[in-house]
């Protein structure tokens, strides 16, 4: 009797080791963000994991809605200026390539024409702010992988285009330089010295930055089969920018639908064939070299002459719709323009913001991969906040 | 009763409190961490023994690898479901360990110990003569047996479970 | 292998190059001549008084609301002006220097000031009322829509000084 | 041998050392001496660490363009007493779901093995002062491997306690990394030993002296400890404990005050015993160059050998520095993968050729050599033609023929 009661309370205590369940791991939320260093921002990530595995992720955006499109729309009079001051902060990394795709929908709108000084203007200013973007995109991909020099590489040739930035438009990040028919000012008189001053400072750099860590083996080992988003996933989810040309499909507004005068050029579209992190980072690379192609050529045509169009010195364009799309730093970004014809503020505003729209594809590279991969893989979207709350 | 019968005393008065601890204690981690103190303090004693190398060894091996294993499958369980350790079978629990505590009596009291100060250093040398010559049998045998333990671990933990089923995207 | 020494050896030339550090608070950052700082109003010297006239053209194109300002009737009869402003406040603490007040001015009145350390225990303090706006505006001249002047621009980066 | 237990256990009868630290004061044989040297000990421990701090933050900087501390002394030479001075006078934060027993305890069982374990540095004769070997300890080497390793416990507790997950995951990964790279340290330590057939520090030191740099004999040996100590003390690129661009510090992220600063204290005084350690083991400890010794040249080692054994260790230090700053941080597959199919079918090599070079000679051991590196070779460049690294095509197509957005399908 002793022994079989002594038998059950040993059934009883001892855990049942049988049960497969015992040997599973808890699962576990964790809340990555909105104050994490490496959500870029305020991005919010609810991770489930399975030990170090993510099991599922959600992700949260709003932290940083401020409203821009309904912004746009406010103003009794200079409406049209006032909806690019918000514009300039939504993706704050690439803010004169919006502006360009901006004051383009305004142009159609209203039927303005652009000089062609300011073209080419517009042009050099662009390319110049994608390097700026990318540049800020090899220093928090470096960070995100674990590698802290990339960011300082980075912004020491950041700093270099911002300041011919405060040059041209005042001011370092969101110059509000350009305009409806041209632009606010003519550039300096040393602006192309400087220009030429900034791609031979640029060439270097690159080589620095490929030195540093793009043959780097622990980097290659991160980055490399992290991610994969196939051609055709990518296309569903209306994915664009280097993320959809890392699948091998060479889309680049620039060259499928050239605007204003990138048909004179002559660039390379970068295109990967995996559509790995390490493509898109490697995309990301060469599409600097080849800013600094365009910009070397917009250089040496610069034409002399005004630098405004035939635009009225107070907006109001006639009753229409404009949709313009360029290729700005992250993919394809759309401004989309109503005016009622009777103010002089937009009736409608509506940005299609490359992130927002990259970020949907975050859950397919993430899930099933490891946290640190999960860092990375948000990383290589390049996501900007701004632009994705807007 | 000198300086070192103090010193074992006090030592082996925090070991059987900490071993005691282990059993008590409502909290696994803490009965994880008591069971750590109390494998250190062992080694203490071994070293008033003048069993130096055999002291490092207990605290590399317990102290440091296999504590660490053991607080590590604690520690999956996170903090607000951890189990609480109930109770229940401690009649079961104090019998055979009083069974197993006067066995050991019984065996420490009917062997022959050597008197008090003739306890030797045995140095490093004689232990690996020793080891390699006339134990090698067990010393070969407790390999096995580690190895088999190994073996064991490594199937239980490649059987299939269910977080196996995810796939990892990432081929690298 | 190699990738992982040619990022040693990249570092160890980066370790003996010269930083590209400026020691902001000793040494001032060189600013370009079209730096937008705060705004800050123009003082006529021929007149000695106050460009502005009131018109509240500023304000109202103002994106983030910032610029507030009263006027009053002008009875000093030194120009032909009908108002001249009582108060006006510059919200520093909600400005996004975007330049537009100056643009839309139709009397050259304002200009941005290269103006621009403002950091304060309080934002009260930001609220920079008129005597402030004129004083930071002191030896300002309206540049926007002005030819570009000619000679070297203050802060320009040598390109020798690269590599 | 005496009859009085008590007559025994003096320091000199006790294997002398461990003891002397903690059995010691119970048995009232600590002397004057050995309570100086503690001091002594600890002293240059804080100070060196302040040192390597410094050094640290103007390694980073300049290697990233910047220029490092500024302000506080000269080249900011005195940024780390300030440092100490404000995490001195910072709020020392619990938070409420911490373990109000465990939290307050951990930093300092981080803290007390890794400086326990510079007890057994051989530091190196300097004239005037003498031999700063603290004790010839015959069991240096166990002594070195088993005491850190307690450091693991303290880091648990913490991460454990802390009551973050982040911290929880921050020491299930120290646990992971513990565990793998404990291993492959101590079999390429046991190559060091046969070498000097000694476990002894001192004696490893004056064996090297005579036969030697380990650095020489056995590098593959040197390269798997130096690797497998820079990942115990969690160090980039194997600092996934702490990784704060994933989990935000680990064990430490709930730790404020001073009690964050024993972590930072425990984590660098890890740095620079580890370069201590790897000099005294394979870079011949106080000697001045390999081979000084018959070249009539002893007598400078001799005489200042505790300078080239700091200046050694301090070469050391900053090549950990140095590669903190530029290699990303692997993944913890990676690293166990790193551990398990590297480091320890390396270490194993290693004790294999050290064995034969006792047992046959150096003809049979330097053919092993050159067998091993032929070996590595070939699996490297299978490795590298496996996974070659991929470049991006450009295309060089006309506008006519790219995809357009309606042709991929883009929302207008």
């Amino acid at each position: 009797m002793a022994i079989a009661s002594a038998i059950n309370m040993l059934r009883e205590t001892a855990p049942s080791v049988s049960e497969e369940r015992n040997l599973e791991t808890v699962e576990m939320t964790i809340n990555m963000g909105p104050q994490h260093p490496s959500t870029h921002g305020v991005f919010r990530m609810v991770l489930t994991l399975e030990g170090e595995r993510v099991k599922n992720v959600q992700s949260h955006i709003g932290y940083l809605h401020r409203g821009a499109e309904k912004l746009g729309e406010s103003g009794e009079i200079e409406g049209y200026r006032k909806a690019m001051i918000t514009l300039d902060r939504t993706d704050y990394l690439s803010s004169l390539l919006n502006e360009h795709a901006y004051v383009m929908a305004v142009e159609k709108l209203a039927g303005i024409s652009v000089p062609e000084r300011a073209e080419y203007i517009r042009i050099i200013l662009g390319e110049l702010t994608r390097i700026n973007s990318h540049c800020m995109f090899y220093g928090a991909f470096g960070a995100d992988s674990g590698a802290t020099t990339p960011y300082m590489y980075a912004f020491a040739l950041r700093e270099e285009i911002q300041q011919l930035f405060e040059a041209v438009g005042g001011a370092r990040m969101f110059p509000n330089y350009y305009r409806a028919g041209g632009l606010r000012e003519d550039v300096p008189h040393d602006f192309v010295h400087r220009v030429q001053a900034i791609i031979d400072r640029a060439f270097y750099a690159f080589d620095d930055f490929d030195n540093l860590i793009t043959a780097n083996e622990i980097f290659l080992s991160r980055t490399r089969g992290l991610g994969i988003l196939d051609q055709t996933r990518a296309l569903d989810l209306g994915v664009s920018g280097p993320l959809l040309r890392a699948t091998g499909l060479p889309y680049d507004v620039r060259r499928s639908e050239p605007y204003s005068i990138y048909d004179r050029f002559a660039f390379d579209v970068p295109v990967g064939t995996t559509g790995d992190c390490y493509e898109r980072y490697l995309i990301r690379q060469e599409e600097m070299r080849q800013s600094i192609r365009i910009i070397e050529q917009a250089l040496k045509d610069l034409p002399g002459g005004p630098i405004m169009g035939n635009a009225p010195k107070a907006l109001r364009p006639p009753k229409g719709e404009a949709y313009v799309r360029i290729e700005n730093s992250r993919g394809d970004f759309g401004v989309y323009l109503v005016s009622d014809g009777k103010s002089s503020a937009p009736y409608r505003v509506k940005y299609r913001s490359p992130c927002f729209v990259n970020l949907q594809s975050l859950n397919d590279m993430v899930i099933g991969t490891y946290i640190a991969d999960a860092v990375v893989a948000l990383g290589s979207i390049d996501i900007v906040l701004g632009e994705v709350d807007r | 009763m000198g300086l070192s019968a103090l010193a074992f005393y006090v030592v082996a008065g925090v070991t059987l409190v900490s071993a005691l601890g282990v059993v008590v204690a409502r909290s696994v981690v803490y009965a994880a961490l008591l069971l750590i103190l109390s494998l250190v303090m062992t080694g203490l004693i071994y070293l008033l023994l003048l069993a130096d190398f055999l002291a490092l060894i207990q605290i590399l091996v317990y102290g440091g690898t296999v504590s660490i294993l053991l607080l590590f499958a604690l520690m999956l369980t996170p903090p607000e479901t951890r189990p609480q350790l109930n109770h229940r079978g401690w009649a079961l629990g104090a019998v055979s360990s009083g069974a197993l505590f006067v066995l050991l009596l019984v065996a420490s009291l009917a062997d022959t110990w050597p008197a008090a100060g003739a306890v030797r250093h045995i140095g490093l040398v004689d232990l690996g003569r020793a080891l390699f010559s006339t134990w090698a049998v067990p010393f070969e045998v407790a390999s096995v047996v580690l190895l088999v333990a190994l073996l064991g671990a490594l199937t239980i933990a490649r059987s299939t479970s269910p977080s196996s089923k995810i796939a990892p995207r990432a081929s690298a | 292998m190699r990738g992982v020494l040619g990022g040693f050896f990249q570092t160890l030339k980066s370790f003996l190059t010269k930083p590209v550090t400026r020691l902001y608070p000793y040494e001032k950052p060189p600013l370009e001549a079209r730096f937008m700082g705060a705004p800050s109003l123009l003082w006529d010297d021929a007149v000695d008084e106050v460009v502005c006239v009131a018109c509240n053209i500023c304000a109202r194109s103002c994106p983030d609301d910032c610029i507030t300002l009263t006027g009053d009737k002008y009875t000093d009869g030194k120009t032909n002006k009908k108002n001249i402003i009582k108060d006006y406040f510059i919200d520093l603490g909600r400005c996004s220097y975007c330049g537009i007040c100056v643009e839309v001015c139709p009397f050259d009145a304002n200009e941005m000031s290269p103006h621009f350390e403002l950091s304060t225990y309080d934002r009260m303090t930001l609220v920079y009322d008129k005597d402030q706006l004129i004083e930071i505006g002191r030896g300002v001249t309206r540049r926007t829509g002005k030819p570009e002047p000619v000679g070297p621009l203050p802060g320009i980066l040598d390109p020798s000084t690269y590599r | 041998m005496s009859n009085n237990a008590a007559s025994e256990l003096t320091l000199q009868a006790v294997p002398s050392w461990m003891p002397a630290f903690l059995v010691a004061p119970m048995i009232g044989g600590l002397s004057l001496a050995d309570l100086i040297a503690l001091v002594v000990l600890l002293l240059f421990v804080l100070i060196f660490v302040m040192i390597e701090i410094w050094m640290e933050r103007k390694v980073a900087g300049h290697i990233q363009l910047r220029r490092g501390p500024l302000h506080v002394g000269p080249h900011g030479s005195l940024q780390s007493p300030a440092d100490v001075l404000k995490l001195l006078t910072k709020e020392d934060l619990t938070p409420v779901a911490a373990d109000r027993i465990v939290f307050p305890m951990a930093p300092y069982l981080v803290f007390v093995p890794v400086f326990l374990t510079f007890l057994v540095i051989p530091w190196g004769p300097l004239v005037l002062f003498g031999n700063f070997v603290v004790r010839p300890f015959d069991l240096g080497l166990v002594y070195m491997v088993a005491i850190p390793a307690m450091q693991g416990i303290g880091l648990v507790m913490a991460g454990w306690s802390s009551g973050n997950k982040y911290s929880l995951l921050g020491s299930a990964r120290v646990v992971a990394q513990l565990i793998s790279y404990e291993l492959p340290m101590v079999i390429a330590l046991l190559g060091v030993a046969m070498m000097a057939e000694s476990l002894n520090l001192t004696t490893i030191v004056e064996s090297q002296m005579k036969q030697g740099w380990n650095v020489f004999l056995q590098p593959i040996g040197f390269l798997v400890f130096f690797l497998a100590t820079m990942s115990e003390m969690s160090r980039a690129p194997f600092d996934i404990a702490v990784a704060e661009s994933e989990i935000v510090g680990g064990p430490f992220v709930e730790y404020s005050g001073m009690r964050w600063g024993i972590f930072y204290l425990a984590e660098f005084a890890a740095v620079c015993l580890n370069s201590a350690l790897s000099t005294a083991l394979f870079l011949g400890g106080w000697e001045l160059f390999p081979g000084s010794r018959a070249l009539g040249l002893g007598w400078i080692s001799d005489q200042f050998g505790l300078l080239f054994f700091m200046g050694k260790m301090i070469v050391l230090v900053l090549i950990i520095q140095w590669a903190r700053f530029v290699l990303p941080r692997l993944r913890i597959d990676q690293l166990m993968d790193f551990a398990w199919k590297f480091l320890l079918p390396a270490a194993f090599v290693n004790f294999i050729l050290t064995a034969i070079l006792q047992v046959f000679g150096f003809v049979p051991f330097a053919i092993g050599i050159g067998l091993t590196l032929a070996l590595a070779a070939v699996l490297l460049a299978t490795y590298q033609a496996r996974r070659s690294p991929s470049t991006v095509a450009l295309m060089r197509t006309s506008p006519e023929s790219v995809p357009t957005s309606k042709g991929v399908g883009l929302p207008v």
